[in-house]
Protein backbone atom coordinates (compact mmCIF):
# COMPACT_ATOMS: atom_id res chain seq x y z
CA UNK A 1 0.00 0.00 0.00
CA UNK A 2 1.04 3.79 -0.59
CA UNK A 3 1.04 5.69 2.64
CA UNK A 4 1.77 9.67 2.77
CA UNK A 5 3.98 10.25 6.03
CA UNK A 6 3.77 14.15 7.30
CA UNK A 7 7.12 15.01 8.79
CA UNK A 8 7.39 18.40 11.15
CA UNK A 9 10.32 20.74 12.43
CA UNK A 10 13.52 19.35 12.24
CA UNK A 11 12.31 16.33 10.51
CA UNK A 12 10.67 18.23 7.38
CA UNK A 13 14.00 19.89 7.07
CA UNK A 14 15.98 17.61 6.92
CA UNK A 15 14.05 15.55 4.46
CA UNK A 16 13.34 18.39 2.79
CA UNK A 17 9.46 17.73 2.37
CA UNK A 18 6.64 18.28 4.36
CA UNK A 19 5.36 14.70 3.72
CA UNK A 20 7.11 11.78 1.57
CA UNK A 21 5.15 9.13 -0.27
CA UNK A 22 6.15 4.96 0.98
CA UNK A 23 5.52 1.79 -0.31
CA UNK A 24 4.73 -0.82 2.24
CA UNK A 25 3.52 -4.09 2.58
CA UNK A 26 0.02 -4.31 3.68
CA UNK A 27 -0.74 -4.44 7.40
CA UNK A 28 2.68 -2.88 7.54
CA UNK A 29 3.56 -1.71 11.37
CA UNK A 30 4.97 1.33 12.43
CA UNK A 31 8.17 -0.10 12.67
CA UNK A 32 8.06 -1.20 8.64
CA UNK A 33 7.23 2.44 8.06
CA UNK A 34 10.00 3.65 10.39
CA UNK A 35 12.44 1.41 8.54
CA UNK A 36 11.19 3.04 5.14
CA UNK A 37 11.20 6.19 6.31
CA UNK A 38 15.11 5.99 7.46
CA UNK A 39 16.02 4.25 4.61
CA UNK A 40 14.76 6.47 2.38
CA UNK A 41 16.15 9.40 4.50
CA UNK A 42 19.54 7.78 6.12
CA UNK A 43 20.18 11.40 7.35
CA UNK A 44 17.18 11.67 9.36
CA UNK A 45 18.33 9.31 12.85
CA UNK A 46 21.32 11.04 13.11
CA UNK A 47 20.11 14.11 13.02
CA UNK A 48 16.84 14.33 14.93
CA UNK A 49 17.82 11.20 17.25
CA UNK A 50 14.56 9.78 18.27
CA UNK A 51 11.62 10.36 16.07
CA UNK A 52 8.02 9.97 17.23
CA UNK A 53 5.39 8.63 15.23
CA UNK A 54 1.52 9.40 15.51
CA UNK A 55 -1.61 7.95 13.82
CA UNK A 56 -4.66 9.75 13.39
CA UNK A 57 -3.53 12.29 15.71
CA UNK A 58 -2.48 9.71 18.42
CA UNK A 59 0.89 8.74 19.59
CA UNK A 60 1.59 5.48 18.06
CA UNK A 61 3.27 2.42 19.05
CA UNK A 62 5.99 0.29 17.17
CA UNK A 63 3.70 -2.79 17.08
CA UNK A 64 0.73 -0.32 16.06
CA UNK A 65 -0.61 -1.93 11.91
CA UNK A 66 -1.28 0.75 9.42
CA UNK A 67 -4.11 1.09 7.10
CA UNK A 68 -3.95 2.99 3.87
CA UNK A 69 -6.51 5.61 5.27
CA UNK A 70 -4.46 6.07 8.13
CA UNK A 71 -2.94 10.04 8.45
CA UNK A 72 0.58 9.49 9.53
CA UNK A 73 2.89 11.46 11.01
CA UNK A 74 6.80 11.39 12.38
CA UNK A 75 8.52 13.93 14.31
CA UNK A 76 11.13 14.71 16.93
CA UNK A 77 10.31 15.33 20.53
CA UNK A 78 7.24 18.26 21.18
CA UNK A 79 9.15 21.43 22.82
CA UNK A 80 6.20 23.93 22.47
CA UNK A 81 5.38 25.76 25.18
CA UNK B 1 -11.45 26.21 25.86
CA UNK B 2 -8.80 24.99 23.41
CA UNK B 3 -7.23 27.21 20.89
CA UNK B 4 -4.37 26.98 18.38
CA UNK B 5 -3.45 30.11 16.92
CA UNK B 6 -1.40 32.30 15.08
CA UNK B 7 -2.62 35.51 16.38
CA UNK B 8 -1.46 36.91 19.71
CA UNK B 9 -2.94 35.42 22.93
CA UNK B 10 -5.80 37.48 24.63
CA UNK B 11 -5.02 35.73 28.29
CA UNK B 12 -7.53 38.01 29.53
CA UNK B 13 -10.60 36.29 27.96
CA UNK B 14 -9.39 33.47 28.33
CA UNK B 15 -9.36 34.01 32.17
CA UNK B 16 -12.62 35.12 31.99
CA UNK B 17 -13.67 32.01 30.06
CA UNK B 18 -12.50 29.91 33.75
CA UNK B 19 -14.00 32.24 36.28
CA UNK B 20 -17.03 30.58 38.07
CA UNK B 21 -19.54 31.07 41.27
CA UNK B 22 -18.56 27.64 41.83
CA UNK B 23 -14.97 28.36 42.27
CA UNK B 24 -12.39 30.06 44.87
CA UNK B 25 -9.20 29.79 42.64
CA UNK B 26 -8.00 30.64 39.47
CA UNK B 27 -4.26 29.61 38.39
CA UNK B 28 -3.21 30.80 34.98
CA UNK B 29 -0.03 30.33 33.75
CA UNK B 30 1.80 32.07 30.65
CA UNK B 31 4.92 31.10 28.58
CA UNK B 32 6.39 33.70 27.18
CA UNK B 33 9.60 34.43 24.90
CA UNK B 34 12.98 35.27 27.42
CA UNK B 35 15.37 36.93 25.70
CA UNK B 36 18.51 34.79 27.48
CA UNK B 37 18.73 31.15 28.05
CA UNK B 38 22.02 30.97 30.04
CA UNK B 39 24.58 33.21 27.88
CA UNK B 40 22.55 32.29 24.47
CA UNK B 41 20.78 35.74 23.53
CA UNK B 42 17.34 34.74 21.48
CA UNK B 43 16.04 37.37 19.27
CA UNK B 44 12.71 35.49 17.83
CA UNK B 45 11.26 32.01 18.08
CA UNK B 46 9.49 30.14 15.07
CA UNK B 47 7.07 27.87 16.42
CA UNK B 48 5.98 24.80 14.21
CA UNK B 49 1.86 22.88 15.05
CA UNK B 50 0.75 19.76 13.84
CA UNK B 51 -2.26 21.81 13.87
CA UNK B 52 -4.77 19.09 13.70
CA UNK B 53 -3.06 16.65 16.20
CA UNK B 54 -2.05 19.59 18.70
CA UNK B 55 -5.72 20.64 18.55
CA UNK B 56 -7.07 16.90 19.67
CA UNK B 57 -4.05 16.60 21.96
CA UNK B 58 -5.03 19.66 23.67
CA UNK B 59 -8.98 18.45 23.96
CA UNK B 60 -7.89 15.50 25.53
CA UNK B 61 -5.60 17.42 27.93
CA UNK B 62 -8.40 19.09 28.91
CA UNK B 63 -10.26 15.89 29.62
CA UNK B 64 -7.64 14.45 31.51
CA UNK B 65 -6.97 17.16 33.67
CA UNK B 66 -11.02 17.54 34.59
CA UNK B 67 -10.61 13.45 35.30
CA UNK B 68 -7.36 13.98 37.42
CA UNK B 69 -8.23 17.14 39.48
CA UNK B 70 -11.53 18.77 41.13
CA UNK B 71 -11.54 21.87 38.33
CA UNK B 72 -14.73 24.05 37.28
CA UNK B 73 -13.31 24.88 34.30
CA UNK B 74 -10.74 24.58 31.88
CA UNK B 75 -8.88 27.01 28.96
CA UNK B 76 -5.57 26.12 26.65
CA UNK B 77 -4.66 28.43 24.18
CA UNK B 78 -1.19 28.08 22.28
CA UNK B 79 0.24 30.46 19.58
CA UNK B 80 2.28 29.37 16.80
CA UNK B 81 4.37 31.12 13.98
CA UNK B 82 7.19 33.81 14.44
CA UNK B 83 7.07 35.10 18.42
CA UNK B 84 8.80 37.71 19.19
CA UNK B 85 10.59 38.59 22.57
CA UNK B 86 8.33 38.60 25.62
CA UNK B 87 5.14 37.62 23.48
CA UNK B 88 3.09 34.87 24.59
CA UNK B 89 3.37 31.30 23.07
CA UNK B 90 0.61 29.25 25.40
CA UNK B 91 -1.45 30.35 28.12
CA UNK B 92 -3.39 27.86 30.20
CA UNK B 93 -6.01 28.59 32.97
CA UNK B 94 -7.89 26.45 35.22
CA UNK B 95 -10.54 26.88 37.45
CA UNK B 96 -11.20 25.41 41.47
CA UNK B 97 -13.13 25.01 44.33
CA UNK B 98 -9.62 25.51 46.23
CA UNK B 99 -6.42 27.28 45.41
CA UNK B 100 -4.59 24.07 46.51
CA UNK B 101 -5.72 21.94 43.78
CA UNK B 102 -5.94 25.28 40.66
CA UNK B 103 -1.79 25.01 41.47
CA UNK B 104 -1.84 21.47 40.97
CA UNK B 105 -3.83 21.23 38.38
CA UNK B 106 -2.32 24.10 36.40
CA UNK B 107 1.38 22.81 36.94
CA UNK B 108 0.08 19.20 35.88
CA UNK B 109 -1.88 20.67 32.43
CA UNK B 110 1.01 22.27 31.24
CA UNK B 111 3.95 20.44 32.32
CA UNK B 112 2.31 17.03 30.55
CA UNK B 113 1.47 20.16 27.53
CA UNK B 114 4.99 20.58 27.16
CA UNK B 115 5.87 16.88 26.87
CA UNK B 116 2.64 15.82 24.73
CA UNK B 117 1.37 18.74 22.34
CA UNK B 118 3.46 18.30 18.96
CA UNK B 119 4.31 21.67 18.96
CA UNK B 120 8.53 22.34 17.77
CA UNK B 121 10.12 25.88 18.71
CA UNK B 122 12.81 26.51 16.72
CA UNK B 123 15.74 29.36 18.33
CA UNK B 124 17.08 32.20 16.14
CA UNK B 125 19.69 33.89 18.34
CA UNK B 126 21.08 37.48 17.96
CA UNK B 127 24.02 35.92 16.58
CA UNK B 128 21.92 34.24 13.29
CA UNK B 129 22.45 30.75 14.46
CA UNK B 130 19.25 29.08 14.62
CA UNK B 131 18.65 25.72 16.65
CA UNK B 132 15.85 23.59 16.76
CA UNK B 133 15.26 22.82 20.84
CA UNK B 134 15.25 19.74 22.48
CA UNK B 135 12.54 19.26 25.16
CA UNK B 136 13.58 20.55 28.52
CA UNK B 137 14.27 17.94 31.06
CA UNK B 138 10.80 17.97 33.33
CA UNK B 139 10.89 19.30 36.91
CA UNK B 140 8.15 18.23 39.54
CA UNK B 141 5.22 16.33 38.40
CA UNK B 142 5.83 13.53 35.89
CA UNK B 143 2.47 12.41 33.98
CA UNK B 144 3.43 9.03 34.18
CA UNK B 145 0.14 7.86 32.49
CA UNK B 146 -0.51 10.98 30.71
CA UNK B 147 0.42 9.60 26.91
CA UNK B 148 1.04 6.06 28.16
CA UNK B 149 1.12 5.22 24.10
CA UNK B 150 4.03 7.90 23.92
CA UNK B 151 5.66 6.56 26.47
CA UNK B 152 6.00 2.59 25.86
CA UNK B 153 6.58 3.69 22.26
CA UNK B 154 9.60 5.81 23.12
CA UNK B 155 11.22 3.26 25.46
CA UNK B 156 10.39 0.30 23.55
CA UNK B 157 11.52 1.82 20.00
CA UNK B 158 14.73 3.00 20.87
CA UNK B 159 16.94 -0.01 18.97
CA UNK B 160 14.00 0.65 15.88
CA UNK B 161 15.50 4.37 15.11
CA UNK B 162 19.36 3.19 14.25
CA UNK B 163 19.20 3.32 10.65
CA UNK B 164 19.46 -0.06 8.47
CA UNK B 165 23.01 -0.27 7.69
CA UNK C 1 3.01 46.69 42.30
CA UNK C 2 1.03 46.46 45.49
CA UNK C 3 -2.38 47.56 46.04
CA UNK C 4 -5.26 47.57 48.33
CA UNK C 5 -8.48 49.18 47.05
CA UNK C 6 -12.39 49.47 47.08
CA UNK C 7 -12.38 49.07 43.20
CA UNK C 8 -12.78 45.94 41.52
CA UNK C 9 -9.39 44.38 40.50
CA UNK C 10 -7.81 44.66 37.05
CA UNK C 11 -6.34 41.51 36.94
CA UNK C 12 -5.30 41.75 32.86
CA UNK C 13 -3.26 45.07 34.08
CA UNK C 14 -1.66 43.54 37.17
CA UNK C 15 -0.51 40.69 34.48
CA UNK C 16 0.63 42.74 32.38
CA UNK C 17 2.80 44.52 34.77
CA UNK C 18 5.19 41.69 35.79
CA UNK C 19 5.35 40.52 32.01
CA UNK C 20 9.27 40.86 31.28
CA UNK C 21 11.67 39.75 28.01
CA UNK C 22 13.46 38.40 31.27
CA UNK C 23 10.65 35.69 32.54
CA UNK C 24 9.60 32.68 30.17
CA UNK C 25 7.19 32.15 33.01
CA UNK C 26 4.27 34.32 34.99
CA UNK C 27 1.90 32.55 37.44
CA UNK C 28 -1.55 34.34 38.34
CA UNK C 29 -3.74 33.36 41.03
CA UNK C 30 -7.08 34.96 41.70
CA UNK C 31 -9.26 34.06 44.50
CA UNK C 32 -12.62 34.44 43.81
CA UNK C 33 -15.76 34.86 45.80
CA UNK C 34 -17.22 31.14 46.50
CA UNK C 35 -20.80 30.52 46.03
CA UNK C 36 -21.01 27.02 48.42
CA UNK C 37 -18.53 26.64 51.11
CA UNK C 38 -19.88 22.81 52.06
CA UNK C 39 -23.80 23.29 52.16
CA UNK C 40 -23.31 26.53 53.44
CA UNK C 41 -24.19 29.43 50.82
CA UNK C 42 -22.89 32.45 50.43
CA UNK C 43 -25.07 36.02 49.28
CA UNK C 44 -22.05 37.92 49.64
CA UNK C 45 -18.89 38.46 51.21
CA UNK C 46 -17.71 41.67 53.34
CA UNK C 47 -13.93 42.20 53.62
CA UNK C 48 -12.35 44.64 56.48
CA UNK C 49 -8.83 45.59 56.17
CA UNK C 50 -6.18 47.52 58.33
CA UNK C 51 -5.13 49.39 55.52
CA UNK C 52 -2.27 50.83 56.63
CA UNK C 53 -0.66 47.53 58.18
CA UNK C 54 -1.89 45.47 55.01
CA UNK C 55 -0.44 47.58 52.83
CA UNK C 56 2.87 47.46 54.56
CA UNK C 57 2.64 43.86 54.80
CA UNK C 58 1.84 42.93 51.32
CA UNK C 59 5.29 45.51 50.88
CA UNK C 60 7.17 43.11 53.04
CA UNK C 61 5.88 40.55 51.08
CA UNK C 62 6.89 41.41 48.00
CA UNK C 63 10.48 41.95 49.55
CA UNK C 64 10.38 37.95 50.68
CA UNK C 65 9.61 37.07 47.50
CA UNK C 66 12.12 38.50 45.93
CA UNK C 67 14.11 37.46 48.31
CA UNK C 68 13.46 33.68 48.75
CA UNK C 69 12.58 32.63 45.09
CA UNK C 70 14.39 33.57 41.66
CA UNK C 71 11.42 35.93 40.19
CA UNK C 72 11.51 38.69 38.20
CA UNK C 73 8.60 41.03 38.83
CA UNK C 74 5.79 40.42 41.75
CA UNK C 75 2.56 42.54 41.77
CA UNK C 76 -0.24 41.46 44.25
CA UNK C 77 -4.07 43.47 44.42
CA UNK C 78 -6.66 43.02 47.62
CA UNK C 79 -9.61 44.20 47.15
CA UNK C 80 -11.70 45.12 50.52
CA UNK C 81 -15.37 46.36 51.16
CA UNK C 82 -18.56 44.41 49.86
CA UNK C 83 -17.84 41.26 47.38
CA UNK C 84 -20.21 39.64 45.28
CA UNK C 85 -20.48 36.24 44.11
CA UNK C 86 -17.80 35.78 41.47
CA UNK C 87 -15.98 38.58 42.54
CA UNK C 88 -12.27 38.91 42.62
CA UNK C 89 -10.91 39.42 46.14
CA UNK C 90 -7.11 39.14 45.68
CA UNK C 91 -4.77 38.87 42.41
CA UNK C 92 -1.50 37.54 42.66
CA UNK C 93 1.28 37.62 39.81
CA UNK C 94 4.92 37.03 39.82
CA UNK C 95 7.28 36.14 36.45
CA UNK C 96 10.22 34.18 36.66
CA UNK C 97 13.04 32.78 33.87
CA UNK C 98 11.39 29.28 34.29
CA UNK C 99 8.08 27.59 35.52
CA UNK C 100 9.04 25.74 38.54
CA UNK C 101 10.24 28.93 39.68
CA UNK C 102 6.87 30.84 39.11
CA UNK C 103 4.71 28.10 40.56
CA UNK C 104 6.57 28.00 44.06
CA UNK C 105 7.20 31.55 44.48
CA UNK C 106 3.17 32.00 43.59
CA UNK C 107 1.96 29.24 45.74
CA UNK C 108 4.05 30.55 48.44
CA UNK C 109 3.04 33.96 47.97
CA UNK C 110 -0.64 33.63 48.31
CA UNK C 111 -0.08 31.17 51.25
CA UNK C 112 1.42 33.69 53.32
CA UNK C 113 -0.83 36.59 52.12
CA UNK C 114 -3.40 34.73 53.72
CA UNK C 115 -2.06 33.64 56.79
CA UNK C 116 -0.32 37.16 57.65
CA UNK C 117 -1.46 40.87 56.16
CA UNK C 118 -4.59 41.98 58.04
CA UNK C 119 -7.50 41.48 56.29
CA UNK C 120 -11.02 39.33 57.58
CA UNK C 121 -14.10 38.48 55.70
CA UNK C 122 -17.23 37.94 56.76
CA UNK C 123 -19.36 35.43 55.09
CA UNK C 124 -23.36 36.66 54.83
CA UNK C 125 -25.25 33.34 53.83
CA UNK C 126 -27.93 32.91 51.50
CA UNK C 127 -30.19 32.36 55.29
CA UNK C 128 -29.64 35.56 56.98
CA UNK C 129 -26.92 34.19 58.90
CA UNK C 130 -23.92 36.23 59.27
CA UNK C 131 -19.91 35.07 60.49
CA UNK C 132 -16.27 36.22 60.56
CA UNK C 133 -14.40 33.53 58.87
CA UNK C 134 -12.02 31.48 60.84
CA UNK C 135 -8.48 31.64 58.85
CA UNK C 136 -7.94 28.32 57.07
CA UNK C 137 -5.79 25.84 57.63
CA UNK C 138 -2.44 26.19 55.60
CA UNK C 139 -1.88 23.20 53.31
CA UNK C 140 1.31 22.63 51.53
CA UNK C 141 4.24 25.27 52.22
CA UNK C 142 4.05 26.44 55.42
CA UNK C 143 5.77 30.16 55.60
CA UNK C 144 8.14 29.05 58.61
CA UNK C 145 10.29 32.32 58.86
CA UNK C 146 7.84 34.71 56.98
CA UNK C 147 6.28 36.44 60.12
CA UNK C 148 8.11 35.06 62.81
CA UNK C 149 8.03 37.48 65.76
CA UNK C 150 3.55 36.62 64.97
CA UNK C 151 4.69 33.12 64.90
CA UNK C 152 6.42 33.52 68.68
CA UNK C 153 3.73 35.72 69.61
CA UNK C 154 1.17 33.45 69.12
CA UNK C 155 2.45 30.29 70.86
CA UNK C 156 4.49 32.43 73.44
CA UNK C 157 1.35 34.33 74.30
CA UNK C 158 -1.28 31.75 74.65
CA UNK C 159 -1.59 31.89 78.36
CA UNK C 160 -1.66 35.78 78.34
CA UNK C 161 -5.36 35.73 76.40
CA UNK C 162 -7.36 33.88 79.52
CA UNK C 163 -9.11 36.92 80.66
CA UNK C 164 -8.12 37.33 84.74
CA UNK C 165 -10.04 36.42 87.00
CA UNK D 1 0.63 56.71 79.57
CA UNK D 2 -2.44 57.04 77.48
CA UNK D 3 -2.24 54.21 74.51
CA UNK D 4 -5.51 53.86 71.82
CA UNK D 5 -5.71 50.72 70.48
CA UNK D 6 -7.62 49.66 67.41
CA UNK D 7 -9.67 46.99 66.76
CA UNK D 8 -10.93 45.05 63.88
CA UNK D 9 -13.31 42.88 62.45
CA UNK D 10 -15.03 40.33 65.08
CA UNK D 11 -13.21 42.39 67.89
CA UNK D 12 -14.21 45.74 66.99
CA UNK D 13 -17.85 44.22 66.75
CA UNK D 14 -17.72 42.56 70.15
CA UNK D 15 -15.97 45.84 72.02
CA UNK D 16 -18.63 48.19 69.93
CA UNK D 17 -16.10 50.56 68.58
CA UNK D 18 -13.09 51.16 66.43
CA UNK D 19 -10.57 51.90 69.09
CA UNK D 20 -10.48 52.65 72.45
CA UNK D 21 -8.15 54.21 74.83
CA UNK D 22 -6.28 52.55 77.69
CA UNK D 23 -4.08 53.82 80.69
CA UNK D 24 -1.10 51.73 80.92
CA UNK D 25 1.79 52.27 83.56
CA UNK D 26 4.95 53.82 81.31
CA UNK D 27 7.08 50.96 79.57
CA UNK D 28 4.19 48.71 79.75
CA UNK D 29 4.12 45.12 77.33
CA UNK D 30 2.26 43.98 74.98
CA UNK D 31 1.11 41.57 77.49
CA UNK D 32 -0.10 44.51 80.14
CA UNK D 33 -1.68 46.26 77.29
CA UNK D 34 -3.84 42.73 76.76
CA UNK D 35 -5.04 42.34 80.22
CA UNK D 36 -5.77 45.75 80.10
CA UNK D 37 -8.17 45.58 77.40
CA UNK D 38 -9.38 42.05 78.48
CA UNK D 39 -10.13 44.18 81.84
CA UNK D 40 -12.48 46.27 79.66
CA UNK D 41 -14.14 44.14 77.57
CA UNK D 42 -14.46 40.88 79.41
CA UNK D 43 -16.20 38.63 76.42
CA UNK D 44 -13.27 39.60 74.29
CA UNK D 45 -11.42 36.50 75.00
CA UNK D 46 -14.07 34.05 74.78
CA UNK D 47 -15.84 35.42 71.78
CA UNK D 48 -12.56 35.75 69.53
CA UNK D 49 -10.12 32.88 70.59
CA UNK D 50 -6.81 34.22 70.23
CA UNK D 51 -6.00 38.23 69.63
CA UNK D 52 -2.58 38.93 67.45
CA UNK D 53 -1.47 42.27 68.60
CA UNK D 54 0.67 44.82 66.41
CA UNK D 55 2.69 47.74 66.92
CA UNK D 56 3.36 50.07 64.25
CA UNK D 57 2.21 48.11 61.77
CA UNK D 58 4.58 44.81 62.59
CA UNK D 59 3.00 41.61 64.72
CA UNK D 60 4.63 42.61 68.13
CA UNK D 61 4.75 39.47 70.83
CA UNK D 62 4.00 39.88 74.13
CA UNK D 63 7.80 40.97 75.85
CA UNK D 64 7.41 44.18 73.71
CA UNK D 65 8.20 47.72 75.22
CA UNK D 66 5.44 50.17 74.38
CA UNK D 67 6.30 53.52 74.10
CA UNK D 68 3.29 56.42 74.26
CA UNK D 69 3.57 57.32 70.33
CA UNK D 70 3.16 53.68 69.27
CA UNK D 71 0.37 52.58 67.04
CA UNK D 72 -0.73 49.70 68.57
CA UNK D 73 -3.78 47.04 66.91
CA UNK D 74 -5.71 44.18 68.33
CA UNK D 75 -7.50 41.94 65.85
CA UNK D 76 -8.60 38.02 65.76
CA UNK D 77 -6.21 35.88 63.22
CA UNK D 78 -6.47 36.87 59.65
CA UNK D 79 -9.05 35.42 56.81
CA UNK D 80 -7.82 37.44 54.01
CA UNK D 81 -7.50 36.23 50.51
Amino acid sequence: MKLSVLLFAAAREIAGCESVELELPAAATVAQLRVALLHTFPTLAARTGILLCAVNNVYASDDRVLQASDVVACFPPVSGG
Amino acid sequence: MIELTQQPIDFSTLTESVRSDQAGAVVLFLGTVREFTGVARTSWLEYEAFPEMATAAMQRLEAEVRQRFNVVEVAISHRYGRLELGDIAVAAAVSSPHRAQAFEAGRWLIDTLKESVPIWKKEHYADGATEWLHPEPVMGSRPEAAIPVASTFMSESSPEIVPEA
